[in-house]
């Protein structure tokens, strides 16, 4: 039994899909030869050599493009893009095709790609690697939007992904890459894409979050623990299809809501999360919902970023805030 | 400064506007029945785009892309490509569809709204009309690329207006296409216009085929009007392709005798002289001269042929008008392969329950 | 006095800005000759020359990217997407370039452009013709997004984007283009790019909406006068930055709510808006809020779309459930 | 098949490897304050990058791109550009930077995490470096539209890498520079990797500069390695394009020396030999063996050189690091012209109010 990090969990999960399926191919912008810049690739390459990990030519568009044509013939192209904030290349194809080919050839043609990409802030780099826009994802029909926050998580949706008949967009919390360590058997089970997470139980406050701010969100738990506040936490982990009811099942018992997320606050998933408890949960909410989130400016450089990504300290207002209503 | 690379871009051209050969006609055009099929196409397409433009004027149909004067090209791919390829076709494409094997009344179907008519009974690989500009062309990159992974012995041909070259997507395919030396055709519809923007404008480069040469791959230019020099290029292409000699790029320069779409009025921009020169070029008759010249084709075998297209336009027409309309539900059915929960509700509620 | 459309209002701003203003250039594809396929800029070319009615080669990479060199020259460039579909290949410049140039230099270079798109379903048009997807903005920190709804708030809210010192994403309701006309003085008057406008007062409940909605929810409102209930009709107008003020008072008075839109349901701008309602207007609310929109699902092809779009029913349905609460 | 268009691809070097002439010295290197001044730069280039990737390496900055064996093209080109010409830069021009006016200080700033670093206190016009790849070659081909428009005299310079040729907006880039005759001389400092990707893996075009036939215009390379070539070539294409002659692609040949940047780790993907073989094309000794032949330096000179060099690195070091930092709330004070009323509450919250 030996502990891995997400970043290796995810290597796992590809590693034993491609080994037990064919069609499996990895494909992007050094994945092959370099192990992808996160190495979340590695070694794979060697393994299933370079036609089924493929290192692309520097574009974006490229790639999602051609993982749709890919796709149609039945093969699964697991699609990285090196940072989300270089995705946007490849938006066009993934949300006018990858999302439509089903629906367009009423089931003749499919779209099962996973495209990945690390994400979110924390790690020091430069200007557009440090974004969240998982909401632009959620907002389009037809696409799964997924993020794990544990080793465990990483490979068992990672695995849910690939085999999933549908395009998913699979986003890491780079932060979270090798932050913790899991055991986590190789064991080809997938965890399922239509759920929420519930990491820790608690009756006095509900805490909705998913990605790297599950690490605050925890720490904040614990703080609360102490102050005699049991918060229950929920790791969102598949962002679209939304499993709403688990959060509404929490929000009934707690009455109160804090939802944290690091991307941008307006039109961010957390509106669409806080917007559905009013409307389905209104009369269980002791208080208003609090949203801890990114600001509504640009993600600033590295020397301010951790002023711009939601705190513990934030999460703590926040709570307290929604604790005051008697 | 020495000189470290030099490229030339070829035309070839086959059959004058009279009918009258300028190069040895190739094997396959020896066939009188392989020349009246692309004749017939020909003619069919042509009745078809008639028959579904007036279905659009009488608020029978949605925008319609006519495709007059395209029809050499169209048929002229469509005939090209095996059955065992792949097609990934662009909206001016239905002629080479007929060829597939997609039914005319799915092509109406497509064109009034109704998603079943990208279902294709007859076909299961190529892709559908991608209204997206140039998109197609990466799609059919992918393709090719999983029967290179495969090492199938079958090609991919995608097709696209001279417009769709300036997009990314079109540069993207050919970059593609050369990195990895893929089974794939690429043919440019260059009838003059994107919409209102003529081809001079769309770029300064004297020919569109030689985007290839960025790519790395060899492209050329064919008369577009010319059904026997379409068809010969492309065939070649995909040969070549099949049997591992890559990619290829082929401009075919023809005309756009109609509006772009029957939302347009081309009489805005385009030049009546122009078009009436155009017309001189037009695909059919050229065809038309040399099957009387060789004596396959009669005057009454003609009529004969256009009256079994009309007949098989009308048919169509019917199948269309006569089909039952998709539920309103069906909206969800095709979204993922399993609804998800959280969407049933929205189901229901479109289904008034 | 003549009444015009919303077509011909923008058309009459534009050319009010090029005449005044010769930085004000027009760019797209077919906008010159042809005067854009819905004749929005219909004898600009004539009047301004081609220099600055730029028809472009077909790319939306091109479009949107060359505008902010343009812009940042003091260029002021009015650029076309001919529907927001095609919008998304020039996403990553709009999201990436224009909405950051500001203030990634600090202020040293700007980015006055305006992204014109025609959006919305209900012309029974092909694929992609028909969506909209104003949220992807809407989330997008340095961008504003301004939609209008009648002739006069065209002209008014065109000539405040264009002359706004930052890039506007403008879109245009096309259903509305040619359904009603209005006396629109070119007198140059702009329109404020920060309020909501209350087309119609109203005690009961509060009505917000955008775009071609606000046809349907005049005459749900109708329809509720002749049943006694006084609707309050908000037309949102400039969805980003969200005038949040005028729609918290509303729904002070009401303690009802009622949101519109076109688009998918899932984070769109409806879900930023309800939840702010219950963040900060819990307490006045007296039955939980409605989003009536589009669905989660793919905008059907046109012999289905009737069915897709919010109809004049599914209002007065959800102001039916919001009113029952007592 | 008749041939209706050739092209050629030239190549230009005018310094050998032991800094001898292989063709007669262009003008302006017959003067030895000018080379003197490359010379200069390509040092304190390389000085002050030995010193950046020193200060990643201990927490004093965040990732940074090295342009060790880029000296050549990067001051080549920042020195052919004229002063009222606009630069749009890619990461790895820091040479021409500083010969633009951007002060060492700023490039520290911005590697380290601090917008002003992009706000050039000696410099109004030119682009901040894009990071993502080839962006900013659109953002020229408008700016060189806006100059156009006006009527000005004034050309656009910018540059990429080899691997930035596959993105779209190189290819957009291109095609615009064509269509319009956009005044704009595009650079690709071809260093044979993006990231792990070698060139030939990139593309199959046998150069880079033929991209620029898919644009209709001309295109050439240089050796890279070579400041008086790519200051020629360079010098001459902008020339060019102020004096309304159009656009011009020129693909500079030269070396990646170093990891891509200080986040990578080069010696898994690059073979040891073909590195060891690169350094002997590398730039700055080829300059210096010229100057020494010539007299136009000496041993001490050189000294004395590489001293003012480190220098002048050491007090932007300085300066850099005593810089006080932004204010939080500074990253509510750049995103529209004037805070929209609903990010009060925001910015407040970062201030702690
Ligand atoms: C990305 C995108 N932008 C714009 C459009 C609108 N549009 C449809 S057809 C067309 C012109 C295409 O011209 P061309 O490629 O020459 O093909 P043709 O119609 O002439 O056959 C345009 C601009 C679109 N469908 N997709
Ligand atoms: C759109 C985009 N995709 C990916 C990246 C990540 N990335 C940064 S540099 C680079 C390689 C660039 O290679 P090249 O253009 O040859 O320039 P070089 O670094 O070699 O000078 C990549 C892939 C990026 N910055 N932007
Ligand atoms: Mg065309
Ligand atoms: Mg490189």
């Amino acid at each position: 039994m030996s502990e891995i990090t997400i970043a290796e969990a995810l290597n796992q999960a590809l590693n034993h899909e491609m080994a037990i399926d064919e069609n499996v191919v990895v494909m992007g912008e050094d994945v092959g030869v370099n192990g992808g810049v996160f190495r979340i690739t590695k070694g794979l390459q060697e393994r299933y050599g370079a036609e089924r990990v493929m290192d692309t030519p520097l574009s974006e568009t490229m790639i999602s493009g051609m993982s749709i044509g890919m796709a149609a013939q039945g093969l699964k192209p697991v699609a990285e893009f090196q940072f989300m904030g270089f995705i946007y290349p490849g938006f066009d194809q993934i949300i006018s095709h990858a999302s439509r080919l089903r629906n367009r050839t009423r089931g003749r043609l499919t779209c099962p790609v996973v495209y990945r990409a690390p994400y979110g802030s924390g790690i020091h780099a430069p200007e557009h690697h440090s974004e969240s826009t998982e909401a632009l994802f959620a907002h389009i029909p037809g696409l799964r939007v997924v993020i794990p926050s544990s080793p465990a998580r990483a490979y068992g949706l990672l695995l849910a992904s690939i085999r999933d008949p549908d395009p998913v967009v699979f986003l890491e919390p780079k932060r979270l890459y090798r932050m913790m360590k899991q055991d986590v058997p190789d064991n080809g089970e997938a965890l399922p894409l239509d759920q929420c997470f519930v990491l820790r139980e608690g009756k006095d406050v509900t805490l909705v979050t998913w990605g790297a701010m599950i690490h605050e969100t925890r720490q904040a738990a614990e703080t609360l623990e102490a102050e005699g506040i049991e918060a229950e936490v929920i790791d969102v982990a598949t962002i679209k299809p939304l499993d709403i009811e688990t959060i509404l099942k929490s929000v009934q018992k707690t009455g109160r809501c804090v939802v944290i997320h690091e991307a941008a606050r307006t039109c961010g998933v957390g509106a669409e999360i806080v917007a559905q408890i009013s409307e389905k949960g209104l009369m269980d909410l002791l208080a208003p919902m609090q949203r801890v989130t990114g600001y509504d400016t640009i993600m600033p450089y590295n020397k301010l970023e951790k002023h711009y990504m939601p705190s513990v300290g934030r999460i703590l207002l926040a709570v307290k805030t929604v604790m005051e209503y008697v | 400064m020495s000189v470290v690379a030099t490229f030339e871009i070829g035309y070839l051209r086959i059959l004058d506007e009279e009918g009258h050969l300028l190069e040895t006609i190739p094997d396959f055009a020896r066939d009188p029945k392989t020349l009246l099929t692309l004749y017939r196409y020909m003619i069919l397409t042509r009745r078809f785009d008639a028959k579904a433009v007036a279905l659009q004027r009488t608020g029978q149909m949605g925008t319609f892309p006519s495709s007059l004067g395209q029809e050499a090209f169209s048929v002229g791919i469509g005939h090209a490509i095996h059955k065992e390829d792949v097609f990934c076709p662009y909206y001016r494409d239905h002629g080479a569809m007929f060829l597939r094997g997609v039914k005319l009344s799915e092509v109406l179907a497509f064109w009034g709204g109704d998603e079943r008519g990208s279902h294709y009974t007859r076909d299961k690989e190529d892709f559908p009309i991608s209204i997206p500009i140039a998109t197609q062309m990466l799609h059919a990159a992918g393709v090719a690329y999983a029967i290179k992974l495969r090492k199938q012995k079958r090609a991919v041909l995608t097709a696209c207006g001279d417009g769709a070259t300036s997009k990314s997507d079109f540069s993207q395919a050919i970059n593609a296409a050369g990195t990895w030396h893929l089974p794939l055709v690429l043919v440019v519809n260059n009838n003059q216009w994107a919409i209102s923007l003529p081809r001079d404008k769309q770029s300064a480069a004297k020919t569109l085929a030689q985007k290839a040469i960025a790519g790395g791959f060899r492209g050329l230019q064919v008369d577009g009007n010319d059904v026997i020099a379409v068809r010969h290029a492309v065939a070649e292409a995909l040969d070549r392709a099949r049997d591992g000699e890559g990619p290829s790029l082929i401009e075919a320069i023809s005309y756009r005798l109609c509006d772009h779409t029957t939302a347009d009025d081309a009489s805005r921009y385009v030049n009546k002289e122009d078009l009436k020169e155009a017309w001189r070029h037009e695909p059919i008759i050229r065809l038309r001269n040399y099957l009387i010249h060789q004596d396959f084709i009669t005057e009454q075998y003609d009529e004969e042929i256009q009256q079994a297209c009309d007949h098989e336009v009308e048919e169509a027409v019917e199948e269309y008008l006569n089909t039952e309309p998709q539920k309103p539900e069906s909206m969800f059915d095709y979204l993922y392969a399993k609804l998800p929960k959280t969407l049933t509700e929205q189901r229901n509620e479109v289904m008034g329950v």
